[in-house]
């Protein structure tokens, strides 16, 4: 696809050239003379940066790259990249800067800055960590190392493919969905301050992904709901508004043969969640509800 | 996309039953391995000890369910470890029964040899 | 989408510099199970001899205990089965939900007391006459 | 080319809430985002969402204070709505499961906000905004409404009357972002623009990489009217090096700004002698920029926020967030030193101009959250008060883009509501640069130079949609194979222009110096190209586009700047220190029609059904 549209530019831009001497100045010859004027400029700014970073700081990037189209990146490589290092940077900042001053090709998401939207979860030194809350100075190696998130499959650089992750999220029914609500539409349903606290952490979850991206289990049986979606049902399932019908399917989503058993109580999950959720607890007393929910029964 | 409820098999049967007998594995291993290595020394094991051990009907008991809670508990955990790891559809069920053989073998031939090992037969 | 590069299962374990206290408490509970089910088999093959009399019983234990080599593996097997006791506690406790902040302490007391109680037996297991 | 009903761009809280209303209302929906919708900027909210819910409070005086608030450039039937409206929404949204804080009995907790004259501002916890996206977007699921996610819509597929107010919109067109492939999106009743803000124009804000005013661009070069571009919103505590929040509460608590010759200077230097650090929004902002300017800012950058002396005890139990946002965003203890802050671009008044319906003067095409405006929010946005107008006006548009039977809008929309044409002389020719024949961005209702709107010739949906398809294509296509510069330069141009000269601060010579600018990164733009040649997931493109974007509501709010020959709300001229209530009750619209943005004015609705408001000094 672009591969061939990258040989199809070479030769237009050489016919070009080739037709256009300059008389009068055509849109293109414009263009070519910024492109000049750029490059020396690019130059200069490589060779001033340079200069800087023999007295200021700078920190240096070993970025994860590959591309199924681009010649050179099919195979996947490690590139690297040199940065000015400021007080307060980021990660995040670090990559911006690198994709924005050397190869405006590196491809990662992010959006919001500030640890809300979940969308740069990466690899970072051996850890799974959102870009934007990962202080540079707070790492102890001096090369920074950021891959994309392992389990998943990489769509491209640091980008991977997030349906799976969603589909998981989307199959233990993560709505509200309470078995009756008040009459009146102005009134609204009451919960106890205890309840909303007990359910406070799971409501955090940003879907960033690195829980299930650290747990080998989700690694190893991509069935499992993975700790992510199991929170979230356990986000639903201890709200107090919802009712106990509405819960028994709950505990009945969790409790399939994917679902909460699987958990090995690793760990890693709770521990990589930029959001801090105890998500091994939530598991375990899931799995506890659920059994004292059969005994019930028995 | 992770399966829905489709079926109302209760899935957390097992993980209760591994609890359990873990709970009883821990009593009745730390006492095998007190009584056949420190109290009386493996090396010093003779038929006629196990015998005279072995048929004590308390004793023998907890022998016995120990052997069936530690087949349980074994290949259960064996069988949960290869779900972890993404068996499913028939390799799945194949090992499965492989495993459930195994285990009634086992404990068939187990209960066989301790049967030997007492004096009532 | 089919292009999308996979690094494939290797890297699960091609990790496990990166592996915390939580994970290798899993992985050794693993390990540690599955060789005590392993030995269960054999313990009862072994243990078949006496279905055919006390000679063969007796002989083939204590020719057994005779091997050095046997020794060793015993403490191999107490060591197994400790770790996986004191693990498999700090998993019950783990699953009724006591102290999952220390879990990672948790789990490198239970290597340290395996190591201690491991130690603490070796003359009884190596003792004892060999012949 | 996909068929729906109705299409709703963007995924924040107001496209959440206007494909819900729309679902309800029968019609088949779909959503449209470049983001997957958790991550849409709705999410960064922190502080809370008023309604009148309780006894002695009653939404006329929700309205009052929003009125008052909006330093009477609000539209009274706009908030006459919102006000009536919010209350309805909020309990529907507890309805559907948002954690909000409670009170001792389980009732929702509401909370003071600065000008609210009742404590009506209810919230969960700090992060009000993430669980009202979370709780919507899990809504959508319960739905089942088809989701477009990491869509990025490029262009709406409008006819091509000559007339705006005739024309009509058929639908939209994407780039899915995986792929590369583009698409066009049918819809059979309308499209509904909910793209956020624009904070990007900006190169310090509280707003998301994404916010990049891709839905008034959009709309604006399709011919709608932008309305008050020039009110934008600066808030006084962000983090330096990323814009990041600190909220309003740690002022609230008792927080102290200081400058660099360690003096608190909204008291010493007498800024605010009654209130000090919790002065409005848009004068502390001002006094912390002027404290820079006069050589007082800490590495002539910013001041210092020190909650030091609260005591550990406190602040942690009241603003443990802020140590956490201090820590990692800025690599600062809150505990041990002082934070530094300095204002930062917030919100968007403005936008593209709407009805109480949230229909815009195009047939077909509506607006909704950020992007739009109704004129809610006036010369000045008060704190929570963006989260209902999501639902609100969400619901709105969708309910009325599914067919749903609506009253009538009061306000009117269109060019044909201008009530005196715009005096405006900006130095420099704005709108789009002729674009010669490799044009990768055309438009302003001049399509391509190749290709002029002929009145009418082109009104089948299907055609006007493969035509905007086609274009869409070929500008991808082009954007890919040519060489040229970097769109990261021309895009930090712009926001470095802005920042300087259309920041809290705006003197003629400096919007003179912003147009000037802007101008010249438009014709740098001509030469923008996309150096990664990948169909794969390429951002670059997708930023190359956004930049475009970003240009031309830059432009537009400088105009609106520019025009606006007042003090009024967040907009502060060197040159006209007063509110002129005489000659500047009323609305700057800019309608980009043929070839050039035209500047003119449309009265404000001060009067609606249910009364009517008497402008009055705004003192809090
Ligand atoms: C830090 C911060 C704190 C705030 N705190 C409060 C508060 O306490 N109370 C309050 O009332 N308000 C607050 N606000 C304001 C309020 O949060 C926003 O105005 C509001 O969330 C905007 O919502 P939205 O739905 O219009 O847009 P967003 O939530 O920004 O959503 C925009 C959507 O459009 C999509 N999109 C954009 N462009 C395109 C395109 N070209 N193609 C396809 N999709 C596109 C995006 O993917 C996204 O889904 C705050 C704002 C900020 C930044
Ligand atoms: C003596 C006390 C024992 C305790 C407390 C104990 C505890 C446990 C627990 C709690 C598990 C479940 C781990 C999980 O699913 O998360 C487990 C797994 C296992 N146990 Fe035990 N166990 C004991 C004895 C035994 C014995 C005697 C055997 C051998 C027959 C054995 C073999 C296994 C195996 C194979 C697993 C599965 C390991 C894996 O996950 O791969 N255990 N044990
Ligand atoms: S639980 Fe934590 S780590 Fe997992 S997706 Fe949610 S926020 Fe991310
Ligand atoms: S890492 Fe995995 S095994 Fe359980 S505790 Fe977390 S889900
Ligand atoms: S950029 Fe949004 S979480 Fe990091």
């Amino acid at each position: 696809m672009s591969t061939q549209i990258e040989q199809e530019t070479e030769t237009e831009e050489s016919a070009d050239e080739s037709v256009t001497e300059p008389p009068v100045e055509s849109p293109g010859d414009r263009r070519r003379q910024q492109k000049r004027e750029r490059a020396s400029r690019l130059d200069e700014q490589r060779r001033v940066e340079e200069e800087v970073s023999e007295d200021e700081e700078t920190v240096s990037l070993k970025i994860f790259r590959y591309d199924p189209e681009v010649e050179g990146k099919e195979e996947p490589r490690f590139d690297d990249f040199t940065v000015p290092f400021h007080k307060g940077m980021t990660v995040l900042d670090a990559l911006i800067y690198a994709r924005d001053h050397y190869d405006s090709s590196l491809t990662f998401r992010h959006s919001c800055r500030q640890a809300v939207c979940g969308s740069d979860a990466l690899f970072i030194n051996g850890r799974q960590r959102l870009a934007c809350k990962t202080q540079i100075g707070d790492l102890d190696s001096g090369t920074v190392r950021i891959e994309p998130l392992p389990h998943q499959a990489v769509v491209k650089d640091l980008v991977v493919d997030m349906e799976h992750f969603y589909d998981q999220m989307e199959a233990v029914e993560p709505y509200f969905d309470a078995d009756d609500l008040p009459d009146d539409e102005l009134e609204e349903q009451y919960q106890s301050r205890e309840n909303r606290e007990k359910v406070k952490m799971s409501t955090r979850c940003i879907w960033c992904g690195a829980c299930t991206s650290s747990c080998n289990i989700a690694a190893g049986d991509n069935e499992y709901l993975g700790p992510a979606a199991i929170n979230k049902a356990y986000r639903f399932a201890m709200d107090e508004r919802e009712g106990e019908q509405r819960k028994q399917d709950r505990l009945r989503i969790v409790e399939q043969e994917h679902g909460v058993w699987r958990c090995q109580t690793q760990f890693s999950c709770t521990e990589v969640c930029p959001k801090d959720i105890p998500l091994t607890e939530h598991i375990q007393e899931l799995k506890r509800e659920a059994i004292k929910n059969n005994l019930k029964f028995w | 996309m992770a399966e829905h409820y489709s079926s109302f098999e209760r899935k957390g049967t097992r993980w209760l039953f591994q609890r359990l007998t873990a709970v009883f594995l821990i009593g009745v291993l730390a006492f095998h391995f007190m009584l056949l290595h420190f109290v009386n020394h493996a090396a010093e094991i003779t038929l006629a000890g196990t015998t005279a051990r072995m048929s004590q009907f308390g004793y023998f008991a907890t022998m016995w369910l120990f052997l069936v809670t530690a087949t349980f508990h074994g290949v259960n955990g064996v069988y949960n470890a290869l779900i972890n790891q993404g068996l499913k559809g028939t390799q799945k069920q194949a090992v499965k029964w492989v495993l459930v053989v195994a285990s009634v073998l086992l404990v068939a031939q187990g209960t066989r040899v301790a049967l030997a090992m007492t004096n009532l037969v | 989408m089919s292009q999308s590069f996979n690094r494939g299962t290797v890297e699960d374990f091609g990790r496990w510099r990166e592996f915390s206290a939580g994970m290798w408490a899993w992985i050794f509970h693993k390990f540690t199970g599955w060789v005590l089910v392993g030995y269960l088999f054999t313990h009862i093959a072994v243990l078949s001899t006496a279905t055919q009399g006390a000679e063969l019983y007796n002989g083939t234990l204590q020719g057994l205990e005779a091997l050095l080599i046997v020794r060793f593996l015993e403490v191999g097997l107490l060591a197994v089965a400790v770790f996986h006791i004191l693990n498999g506690l700090r998993l019950l406790f783990v699953d009724l939900g006591v102290g999952l902040e220390s879990q990672d302490k948790s789990f490198y007391a239970s290597l340290v007391l395996t190591g201690a109680i491991v130690v603490a037996s070796i003359p009884t297991f190596l003792g004892g006459k060999l012949v | 080319m996909y068929e729906h009903d109705v299409i709703v761009v963007g995924a924040g809280g107001a496209g959440l809430r206007a494909a819900i209303a729309a679902h309800e209302e029968g019609a088949d929906v779909a959503l449209v985002t470049k983001l997957h919708p958790v991550r849409s900027h709705t999410g960064a909210a922190e502080g809370g969402i008023n309604a009148a819910l309780r006894e002695g409070d009653d939404w006329e005086l929700h309205a009052y204070d929003t009125m008052k608030g909006s330093d009477y450039l609000g539209d009274a039937p706009a908030i006459d709505t919102f006000a009536q409206d919010a209350p309805e929404e909020v309990i529907q949204i507890e309805h559907w499961g948002m954690p909000f804080s409670r009170e001792e009995d389980g009732g929702v907790s509401q909370r003071p906000f600065g000008g609210m004259s009742f404590p009506r501002t209810t919230y969960a916890g700090a992060e009000t905004g993430h669980h009202l996206l979370h709780t919507m977007y899990e809504q959508v699921v319960k739905r089942g409404i088809e989701v477009y996610d990491e869509w990025y819509v490029t262009n709406l597929a409008v006819t091509d009357h000559d007339d705006p107010e005739n024309r009509q919109c058929h639908g939209a067109v994407a780039y899915e972002i995986a792929t590369g492939t583009v698409e066009g999106f049918w819809a059979r009743n309308g499209v509904i623009l909910a793209t956020g803000g624009l904070g990007q124009a900006f190169d310090h804000t509280t707003n998301a990489v994404a916010n990049t005013g891709d839905g008034c661009a959009m709309a604006y070069r399709a011919g709608v009217p932008m309305e008050d571009m020039e009110m934008i919103q600066f808030h006084p505590t962000t983090l330096p090096s990323t814009g990041v929040l600190i909220s309003e509460g740690v002022r609230g608590e008792g927080g102290i700004l200081y400058n660099d010759e360690g003096e608190r200077f909204m008291f010493e230097q007498g800024y605010a002698n009654n209130d000090g650090e919790l002065a409005s929004r848009d004068v502390v902002s001002r006094a912390e920029l002027t404290e820079v300017n006069e050589g007082r800012g800490i590495e002539d950058e910013y001041v210092d926020l020190d909650m030091r002396h609260l005591g550990e005890e406190r602040i942690l139990d009241r603003l443990e967030n802020i140590l956490h946002l201090a820590e990692d965003f800025e690599g600062v203890d809150g505990l041990d030193e002082p934070m530094p802050v300095k204002p930062g671009q917030h919100y968007a008044m403005g936008g593209v101009e709407t009805d109480e319906n949230g229909e815009t003067c195009i047939d077909g095409l509506y607006a909704a959250g950020e992007t739009a405006c109704v004129s809610l929010h006036g010369a000045n946005r008060l704190g929570g008060n963006a989260l209902p107008e999501l639902l609100v006006f969400g619901a709105r548009a969708g309910h009325h883009a599914a067919g749903k039977d609506m009253k009538t809008a009061e306000i009117q929309t269109g060019p044909s509501a201008r009530s005196e044409p715009g005096d405006v002389a900006p130095p420099i020719e704005p709108g789009a640069v002729d674009t010669g024949s490799d044009d990768v961005a055309a438009d302003g209702g001049e399509r391509s130079s190749s290709d002029l709107r002929t009145d009418g010739a082109m009104v089948e949906p299907k055609e006007t949609l493969e035509h905007a398809v086609q274009q869409e294509r070929t500008r991808v296509e082009t954007l890919l194979e040519d060489d040229g510069i970097n769109h990261a330069e021309v895009r930090s141009n712009v926001q470095q222009t802005m920042t300087e000269n259309v920041n809290v601060f705006r003197e003629e010579a400096g919007l003179h110096q912003a147009l000037h600018d802007l101008r010249q990164a438009r014709e740098r733009y001509e030469n923008v190209a996309v150096s990664d040649p990948s169909r794969t997931y390429n951002t670059d493109l997708i930023h190359t586009i956004e930049t475009r974007n970003v240009l031309d509501v830059a432009e537009a709010i400088t105009l609106g700047a520019l025009a606006r020959e007042e003090f009024r709300g967040a907009h502060w001229r060197a040159e006209f220190q007063q509110r002129r209530d005489q000659e500047w009750i009323k609305h700057t619209m800019l309608a980009w029609n043929d070839g050039d943005p035209e500047l003119y004015y449309k009265p404000v609705l001060l009067e609606s059904e249910h009364k009517e408001y008497e402008p009055k000094e705004r003192s809090y």
